[in-house]
């Protein structure tokens, strides 16, 4: 195939990288001297992304960068050339990892108070083991609790660019006997900012702090 | 593209599970008793220790039972009979404690609140407006949604195309022998906290003592080497830079005359007023640094063939 | 893509799989019912070998099956994803280096005489390959020991203008200087911004050339 393209240096890359590469990764490939820049990088990327329709792979973007995977439709028999079955998790941990993806950085005792009962510290292990969920921080309150945030490697494995990719909370709802000088409140969030952020894209524009309907 | 291969009638594959055999609340059978799903409980039998218990399990707490309660009844969250639910809600924490399992203390506490509201619910309410209270089920009403949609939440993350799962990353082999090894990064932080290591220790010693040099001077007596590091000779001014002015001069001058000085350099004049060459010492070369050839001598020198 | 093809299914099990497949093992991701013929695998296979022409990827036999393997052409680029991770430099090779930088021309005994012990062969040579250190001449002394000095691609890493632009040695002994209040984080490649505070930190003091005490 003589000198390949920047597209074909690209697809190798992506195809045999096991995981996803940044533009700057896939930079990182060219020596300092004949660098294609960014934009012919983003370029040959969305040819190739194109290229790969109608094929048993597609090419797409997460947090961690673009990423080559095999197509939904074809995992069924691709997964069984491995003889685990896929992981399937308790409803303990899933509700404990969306208490910490939607309201991170949370403590423990956050989440024990949302969900109604005591955080299995098996399932955190499990969290931090898979490296979805890291502490980041601890709350400057009695016994410095740990603050708990998802990871970018969570975000890569649920195939999401960011946490606005999540799907959206749903809407609390205002009791019909409540008037409005009853301020049900959001629950502070911890960190401000990051997740007013989210809240502001998860739970919908135009809305009070509590829509009301 | 050849024969369609269609495994089996589930357009999920071979082997897929059905699409939502996860759990849905609402729906869930409270446990199988002998191969039979057990929809209702059945109060008025007697409940085997394990059924109970296996029933208890499918619940994640208090609030994922009480949301049951609720949901089973077609009831809106908002318009809690709490006096209704508690009712049921006791039953099984009587049960509960009357088959002696052991019960997770937010379920007693979840009783002891459902029980305080239902009682605040059956106090006549003031009639005025003014000391307008708030309605006693408002906190757990709030609770109950909290709780509601982060399970709702964990069933849509569930749901979500994951690896190893729902995708696979592809990983092509590569021809070995391209990857490289590369140099480690450096900080000048760094080099600057080993020199004052280094100096520290030198202090210890105190023989040496560094002396008045600027690092121009330094730098420019490296120059003034590589100029001549082909060994050849060049002619003294050649070595000034013109576009320096007087500091440039004075600093290169300096530079030559420490680099004669640590005999790295030798200076040749062939006769008075002639033009001075200047190269590296050779080992060869004379032991002086600076000659200043007999006129007869200097009549054969000739600077480019030089021994 | 609805419905995959089996030539699908054997792109995106190759493409997965991490090593070669034989037919077998591709027959194996197929339930007993419904199993596609041995012939039927081979023509896929063959159809998809095809396919790959003109692209980044080959499908190749090899010993243990078939495998999808970069091409040959464009190795060299996708290769460098598995960069051998650098090590750190030992503080004896810094402090040749720093001595190197501010006594030049320096021969090795003059290098040991300051640091109190034998500076190692090694060191030297990678600040030689380096193309941070050369010899530029030769003490006349007895052994005529090598006289080593900083490049201009010494100044042009650390983002030098000169060797002046290196703060004095007084400076340096100062104990409040490059302390933590200097924390200048990561040790990023080339250091712009670090080295932008130490020629502000310098210049601020109305620098002479090397202060001495």
């Amino acid at each position: 195939m003589g000198t390949p393209s920047l597209e074909h240096i690209c697809e190798g890359a992506l195809l045999a990288a096991g995981g996803p590469l940044t533009l700057d990764q896939i930079l990182a490939l060219f020596p300092d001297e004949g660098r294609p820049t960014r934009d012919a990088i983003a370029a040959a990327i969305e040819a190739l992304r194109r290229g790969f329709e109608g094929r048993a792979c597609e090419l797409v973007e997460v947090a961690g960068g673009w990423r080559v995977q095999v197509r939904r439709e074809v995992a069924p028999w691709v997964g069984r050339l491995w003889d685990e079955r896929p992981q399937r998790y308790s409803r303990a941990l899933l509700e404990t990892l969306a208490l910490i993806a939607y309201r991170q950085p949370i403590t423990r005792g956050e989440i024990e108070d949302i969900r109604g009962v005591a955080v299995n510290t098996q399932i955190v292990k499990t969290l931090l083991e898979r490296e979805w969920v890291r502490v980041v921080g601890h709350r400057d309150v009695p016994g410095r609790p740990e603050l708990l945030a998802t990871t970018r490697r969570f975000l890569d494995y649920f195939g999401l660019r960011s946490l606005n990719d999540l799907p959206p909370l749903a809407e609390i709802r205002d009791p019909a006997f409540l008037g409005d000088e009853l301020d049900l409140g959001e629950p502070k969030a911890p960190m401000g900012d990051l997740f007013a952020n989210l809240v502001a894209v998860t739970e919908g524009s135009g809305q009070g702090p509590e829509g009301n309907n | 593209m050849g024969a369609l291969v269609e495994p089996s009638a589930a357009p999920q594959g071979p082997d897929a599970p059905p699409a939502d055999a996860g759990p849905r609340q609402g729906e869930l059978p409270f446990a199988i008793v002998q191969g039979s799903p057990l929809l209702t409980l059945p109060l008025d039998l007697y409940i085997p220790p394990d059924a109970l218990e296996v029933f208890l399990d499918a619940f994640e707490g208090p609030l994922d039972l009480l949301l049951y309660l609720i949901k089973r009844q077609n009831l809106d969250i908002l318009e809690i009979p709490v006096a209704a639910i508690t009712d049921q809600y006791m039953t099984y924490v009587d049960l509960m404690s009357e088959l002696r399992l052991e019960l997770a203390a937010e379920y007693l506490v979840m009783a002891a609140m459902l029980c305080e509201i239902k009682s605040r619910m059956l106090l006549p309410r003031p009639a005025d407006a003014d000391t307008e209270e708030e309605d006693p089920r408002a906190e757990l009403i709030r609770r109950l949604q909290e709780y509601e949609r982060f399970k709702n939440a964990a069933l849509e993350i569930d749901a979500l195309p994951r690896l190893d799962r729902d995708h696979f990353p592809t990983q092509a082999a590569v021809p070995p022998g391209h990857s490289r090894r590369l140099p480690p990064t450096v900080d000048l932080r760094e080099v600057l906290l080993a020199l004052r290591e280094v100096l520290a220790r030198a202090d210890l010693y105190t023989s040496h003592r560094v002396e008045k040099e600027s690092l121009s001077l330094r730098e420019r007596m490296s120059l003034v080497l590589e100029l001549l590091s082909d060994g050849e000779f060049r002619v003294f001014t050649d070595l000034f830079p013109y576009d320096e002015g007087r500091p440039g001069v004075v600093v290169t001058f300096l530079a030559i005359l420490e680099l004669t000085r640590g005999a790295s350099l030798e200076l040749i004049q062939p006769e008075p007023f002639a033009p001075i060459h200047v190269r590296l010492r050779t080992p060869e070369a004379p032991r002086h640094a600076l000659r200043i050839l007999s006129p007869t001598a200097a009549a054969d020198w000739d600077p480019d063939e030089e021994a």
